[in-house]
């Protein structure tokens, strides 16, 4: 706010922060609740999974750079091509969507101080991290998961894979999704009831809604994947039939199941990088997104519609070829939502005056990746030829540009974006359009040759292939390109982590963006805003005239709230003051309560049940400690 | 304008929304066991296995008419609550946690008979019926204890922060006895 | 216009299509999949006439739910986008199910054209 | 799909680079009519999206172009945005999806997967871990990793499997189909010109899964009726080497070895390769893979037997004998 505030803004301002005030130390991280630091962790966490798939992918690529090579035998690629899903998406990319930038962005766009429950969302990163190490903790007994990240059955079913590669699959996903499920529900909650007074739906900025459609399809898609993880894990360990013909079971209802979680799945990863990139594009094209409704509405439609293809990764299983046309239709008109939203960022560009500085450059390179995917992408609605190319390297090519190309790139150009924001110090431009140029090139030749290999016949997950097949020059070009993209990351690593101390320092707002994160100091106060900021476009930090009505609130004292982890309750439709929420202070229970739900899913996977009940009961003792803390007499 | 003098409309609290969320995770949840029941029907001539008994039809219902009943004394909570009347509210939480732990205590009993005249060993059908039963057992379970923990917690005092944590409670339990009417119904679907 | 109706109009229009679609999309999968299978063929329902029964039913839902956005969206045509409270978030999501909508019909009247064909019930 | 405008695509410059090298298991150099359904299908599509992907890179570029310079040349403001957004956005995709779809998934859906009823032959293929049984109905021939067929005739392959979902997938003769367990998919082999056309299995199934290829020999009608006459007779002669060590798993017709865990070797010297394409049936391939299957194929179901020198090349005689 205002340096020379006067003395009263001053003594409010002081009220807040002693309000607000933060453990220090690592006691501090252990036991935070804030959204901010939350999001931070999922971040270098998230960043660990994220070398940690790329080095799984760089050993695949070794293996694959030639004919019979003999680098890596059949079982360790297996574990590393199951791993490298497996972690890519589930400990990599979601969590760093919804998690970081999640946690870390949407508080701060509509206003609020905090996400609607703070314990909870501590709770859902510590559930993450124990997810992680439960999952990674396979390597160590050199039993990672290694049926591929769909695991399909009877595969995984013990008769053909006795190890606990599967259990820990099935079990560390089951725990994941209890952490993504609180983390969506979360960041549902907060979009609903926090936005600021006056945020009604047509004012509430592009990228919530691309979050609310992401965390809906978490909330609607997740437990289709829970109850199949159950009932693999029921047939593996006590003898359950869900998945085999003789007694009545179905190997199909494993692949129904899990593709109804999957490809809703597919959106959740793109939905946020949708919301990164309609927020970088107007603040770098200084002009508001065009046709606004039909973007935020594209947002929601991709979301949905995308719960009535799953059966389009199963037209080669022999269902019914009748039944398969459903969901070629959706499958052909789910582009739509994808096309207005391209249109409408390369018509935004082209109405405002766009600066190309780094973060517009990576969302150039999303734009045009994110073409290349959503083409073929299309090729596979159409039956014939998807059940030529199914299961090849095609399906590879397609999904790598849509994840890595149209997930990953606007991700690493919002990193670019908010790291001012989140730092308070300026990125250096010219290493950060070098690592754009890297990373950009890396890509296309790590991917597109993909396409071509596939078409030459090249099945996926096959750890060797023979001479004579005419595909050893482009895994070459592949391999080569996947070292080429690992130094354009390396490169972002490195000028993050050097800007971190040695940046310029970068204000409030060094690209004048639009939404509310640009009026609070770099970095943001743990209370985020003295005043509950006013609201009148979905754009408020380009409204001066709000601007200057928050310093005058800030006089008067209105809407400040400074007695106490305050923020205000709105109605959902039209942002309307409903209650004013006292929001809990730091607790050690979250991590706590993650502790006993790790050792219980340790025990599960280990078969002591008894004991694994326990930890269970142990973790509804966390929970009664935890609520025994309860704010004081709220209003309303 | 402090906090307690700001214009106030009355709207549902954060925490009930938050409910409302998991129901619809759990509804979910149970749509993909009655799905899957339903696929495998189709996947089956025989459905249930000729060789197993039909699963009974009168315990199940009558108890299942109990605890659907309990919906409206943990209505009548929830109102109470929302008016501020508190020993009305406790009154009636502990009436409907008496015919709920009845009904879970019940349930488990013949839930454990279930296992062994339909062990899930032995076919899908069985293994299906088990893992349905199982979870929505283990709902009921879950709202017994939240209405446990809010008939000590509003025995004391009752604050808004309570009162919302009655009415979510409530909000869940009107869910559990929709999806117990829903597993019900297929429970007993062997028999239409 | 009073402001219910204008909201009940909002909200039929946005999850209208949707909605119809969905049902759409599950019943004339299990018709399709009883025609094909041996536990549903003793029923022989009349299988192509029922979808595209179906997607007339489902298409007139969507059309209604088209119109019904058109509607509101005349009615506050004078409020500008960025307008406060309910005023602005109507005119805001009729637009929004004009596309909706269009999206919907689009897939509804393919699943039902696609009957036409005489497609296989096994792949081969 | 007329050939003349087959052409021009192929001449399009990236067509050459696909149609044109690779080794035979290329999805776009179709030898049989369903194949080249789904090759002109693909390049149909391939055209249409060079032209989207063109259209994209322009309007990217224009914005490039005019970095720092404000507004859309010609002053069109928001509302001329929108229409473009609308209509290159929502009506043109639209439009060209839904021709896309009746086209591909109506039309050429129903030409590729037609019923294919009564087909003058049938072969049933069945998967195993990580091979590829093959038989005969009728003749009673048994052979694996080899699936001959008279050209230019309809032969219907019903395909499951014993054990794991595999896949199979013959790319220049047809779309793939799984191999389910209980299940029997149908899929049409029809092969317009004589040839030798490799696929492989297409669903992960386990350790050896790229290991785990099939021939299809199309060759003209004498040639394939003398290769099944001579397939259907029993091994002349048997070997007590082989009953002892081998019999557990293999089967060789005329002789007590009956077992189908490991394919029927009753003709294996005939056979193009070893162990589904792993290696070429040659005598010095056939040594190493006998003394060392672990080596050669990692993981597969074969042991290392303990015989010493002589018994080996008496084995492998024996094994050569088979034709």
């Amino acid at each position: 706010m205002a340096v020379a505030a006067p003395s009263r803004e001053r003594a409010r301002i002081e009220a807040l922060e002693r309000a607000w005030l933060e453990r220090p130390g690592a006691l501090g991280w252990l036991t935070t609740v804030d959204h901010k630091r939350i999001g931070l962790l999922y971040f270098w966490t998230t960043l660990v999974f994220f070398a940690a798939g790329g080095i799984e992918a760089l050993l695949m690529r070794t293996q694959l750079a030639q004919s019979g090579e003999r680098v890596i035998g059949p079982e360790t690629y297996d574990q590393l091509m199951t791993m490298h899903g497996v972690t890519m998406i589930f400990f990599f990319i979601i969590p760093m969507t919804t998690g970081a930038f999640g946690n870390y962005l949407v508080p701060l766009m509509i206003g609020a101080r905090d996400m609607a429950f703070p314990r909870l969302n501590a709770l859902s990163y510590w559930l993450f991290l124990g997810a992680g190490i439960f999952m990674y903790s396979s390597f160590l007994v050199h039993q990672a998961p290694n049926a591929g990240w769909f695991d399909y059955v009877p595969l995984a079913l013990r008769r053909y894979d006795g190890g606990a590669n599967v259990d820990f699959y099935a079990l560390g996903l089951i725990f994941n999704t209890v952490s993504s499920t609180i983390g969506a529900l979360n960041l549902i909650v907060t979009i609903f009831k926090l936005r600021a007074p006056g945020m009604s739906w047509n004012r509430m900025p592009l990228f919530c809604f691309a979050m609310l459609a992401a965390s809906l399809s978490l909330i609607f898609a997740l437990p289709a994947l829970t109850a199949d993880c159950i009932f693999l894990e029921l047939q593996r360990k006590l003898g359950f039939h869900f998945f085999d013909q003789a007694h009545g079971g179905d190997p199909l209802l494993w692949q129904h199941l899990f593709w109804i979680f999957g490809h809703p799945e597919v959106y959740i990863i793109v939905l946020p990088a949708f919301g990164i990139a309609t927020s970088i594009i107007p603040t770098f094209a200084r002009h508001r997104m065009v046709a606004f409704p039909l973007v935020a509405m594209a947002e929601l439609l991709v979301a949905f519609i995308g719960f009535g293809v799953w059966a389009h990764h199963m037209f080669a299983t022999g269902i019914a070829t009748t039944t398969l046309v459903f969901f070629a239709a959706a499958s052909m008109l789910v582009v739509i939502p994808s096309t207005i939203q391209i249109y409408a960022w390369l018509m935004t560009v082209n109405v405002g005056t766009p600066q190309f500085r780094a973060p517009l450059m990576f969302i150039g390179g999303f734009i045009l990746f994110f073409v290349i995917g959503g083409l073929s992408g299309i090729m596979f609605a159409a039956i014939p030829f998807d059940q030529a190319t199914t299961d090849t390297y095609f399906v590879v090519a397609h999904f790598h540009f849509i994840i890595f190309g149209a997930a990953v790139f606007p991700l690493l150009g919002g990193i670019y974006y908010w790291f001012p924001k989140v730092t308070g110090r300026m990125y250096d431009e010219r290493l950060a359009q070098l690592s754009f140029w890297l990373t950009f090139v890396g890509t296309g030749l790590t991917f597109f040759p993909m396409h071509i290999v596939g078409l030459l016949g090249m099945t996926r997950r096959i750890y060797t292939y023979d001479h004579g097949l005419g595909w050893d020059a482009y895994n070459l070009v592949e391999t080569i390109g996947g070292f080429v993209l690992a130094a354009g990351l390396l490169l972002i690593g490195i000028n993050i982590v050097l800007s971190y101390r040695r940046g310029v320092p970068s204000g409030r707002d060094p690209f004048h963006g639009g939404t509310l994160e640009w009026t609070t100091t770099s970095p943001p106060p743990h209370y985020n805003f003295a005043v509950i900021p006013t609201v009148s476009s979905p754009y408020p930090n380009w409204d001066e005239a709000d601007r200057e009505e928050d310093l005058r609130k800030l006089a008067r004292g209105e809407l400040v709230l400074a007695d106490g982890h305050e923020t205000p309750e709105t109605t959902v439709n039209d942002g309307a003051i409903s209650a004013v929420a006292e929001m809990p202070p730091e607790s050690p229970w979250p991590v706590l309560a993650a502790g006993t739900v790790t050792a219980a899913f340790f025990l599960l996977l280990t078969s002591h049940y008894a004991t694994a009940g326990m930890a269970f009961a142990l973790m509804l003792l966390t929970l009664v400690g935890w609520n025994l803390h309860e704010p004081e007499e709220g209003v309303g | 304008m402090t906090a307690a003098t700001l214009p106030v409309r009355h709207a549902r609290a954060k925490g009930w929304w938050g409910m409302a969320v998991f129901v619809a995770t759990e509804a979910t949840l149970f749509g993909t066991l009655v799905g899957t029941y339903i696929y495998l029907r189709f996947h089956n001539t025989h459905w249930p296995p000729a060789r197993l008994p039909k699963p009974p039809v009168l315990t199940p219902s009558l108890l299942t008419a109990a605890l659907v009943a309990t919906s409206i004394p943990m209505f009548v909570a929830s109102r109470a609550v929302g008016a501020g009347r508190r020993e009305v509210a406790w009154r009636a939480l502990t009436v409907a946690f008496a015919v709920q732990v009845f009904y879970l205590v019940w349930q488990l009993h013949d839930y454990v008979d279930a296992i062994h005249r339909y062990p899930p060993q032995e076919s899908a059908w069985a293994s299906v019926y088990v893992t349905l039963l199982g979870a929505a057992h283990a709902h009921v379970l879950v709202g017994v204890l939240l209405n446990a923990w809010f008939l000590v917690r509003i025995w004391s005092r009752l604050t808004r922060y309570r009162a919302v944590g009655v009415q979510a409670t409530a909000f869940y339990w009107h869910a559990v006895n929709v999806i117990t009417l829903v597993v019900l119904v297929v429970q007993l679907s062997p028999h239409l | 216009m009073t402001r219910l109706r204008l909201e009940l109009l909002q909200w039929f229009g946005l999850f209208g299509g949707g909605l119809a679609w969905a049902t759409q999309h599950v019943v004339g999968f299990g018709i399709s999949d009883s025609g094909c299978r041996a536990a549903g063929r003793q029923w022989d329902l009349p299988v192509s006439t029922l979808q595209v029964l179906l997607g007339v039913v489902a298409g007139a839902i969507a059309i209604a739910a088209w119109t019904a956005a058109f509607v509101a969206f005349r009615e506050t045509h004078a409020v500008d986008n960025d307008a406060p409270g309910p005023a602005g978030r109507i005119h805001f999501f009729a637009q929004a199910a004009l596309l909706g909508n269009v999206l919907f019909l689009v897939i509804i009247v393919l699943d039902a054209v696609s009957t036409v064909v005489e497609l296989p019930c096994r792949q081969s | 799909m007329t050939p003349r405008l087959r052409q021009a695509w192929i001449l399009l410059g990236l067509g050459t680079l696909l149609a044109g090298c690779g080794g035979n298991q290329n999805t776009v150099a179709p030898a049989s009519h369903p194949e080249r359904s789904v090759a002109d299908v693909f390049w149909v599509m391939l055209g249409v999206s060079c032209v989207g992907f063109g259209v994209i890179v322009t309007l990217l570029f224009l914005g490039w172009a005019r970095r720092d310079r404000p507004s859309l040349p010609g002053g069109g403001g928001e509302r001329a945005a929108t229409r473009v957004v609308i209509g290159l956005g929502v009506a043109l995709p639209i439009v060209l999806l839904v021709s896309l779809f009746i086209w591909s998934d109506l039309f050429v859906l129903r030409s590729v997967a037609a019923p294919t009823g009564r087909t003058p032959m049938t072969v049933r293929v069945t998967g195993h871990q990580w091979w590829w049984e093959v038989r005969y109905p009728g003749s009673g021939v048994v052979t694996a990793n080899e699936i001959h067929i008279p050209v230019e005739t309809k032969v219907t392959a019903l395909v499951t499997t014993d054990d794991v979902i595999h896949s199979f997938w013959v790319p220049e003769l047809n779309r793939k189909v799984d191999m389910i367990p209980g299940v029997t998919n149908r899929l049409l082999l029809l092969a317009d010109k004589p040839g030798v056309f490799r696929g492989q299995c297409a669903e992960f199934c386990g350790l050896q899964h790229a290991h785990m290829s099939v021939e299809v020999i199309a060759e003209p009608r004498p040639m394939f009726d003398a290769w099944l006459a001579r397939n259907a007779k029993p091994a002349p002669r048997t070997n007590a080497l082989f009953t002892r060590n081998c019999s557990g798993c293999h089967q060789i017709r005329g002789t007590s070895a009956k077992a189908d865990v490991g394919p029927d070797l009753t003709h294996f010297a005939s056979r193009r390769s070893i162990a589904a394409l792993t290696l070429p049936n040659t005598p010095a391939n056939l040594r190493d893979w006998l003394r060392d299957p672990q080596h050669v194929k990692p993981g597969n179901r074969m042991p290392d037997l303990p015989l010493k020198q002589p018994q080996w090349v008496a084995l492998q005689r024996y094994l050569e004998s088979l034709r």
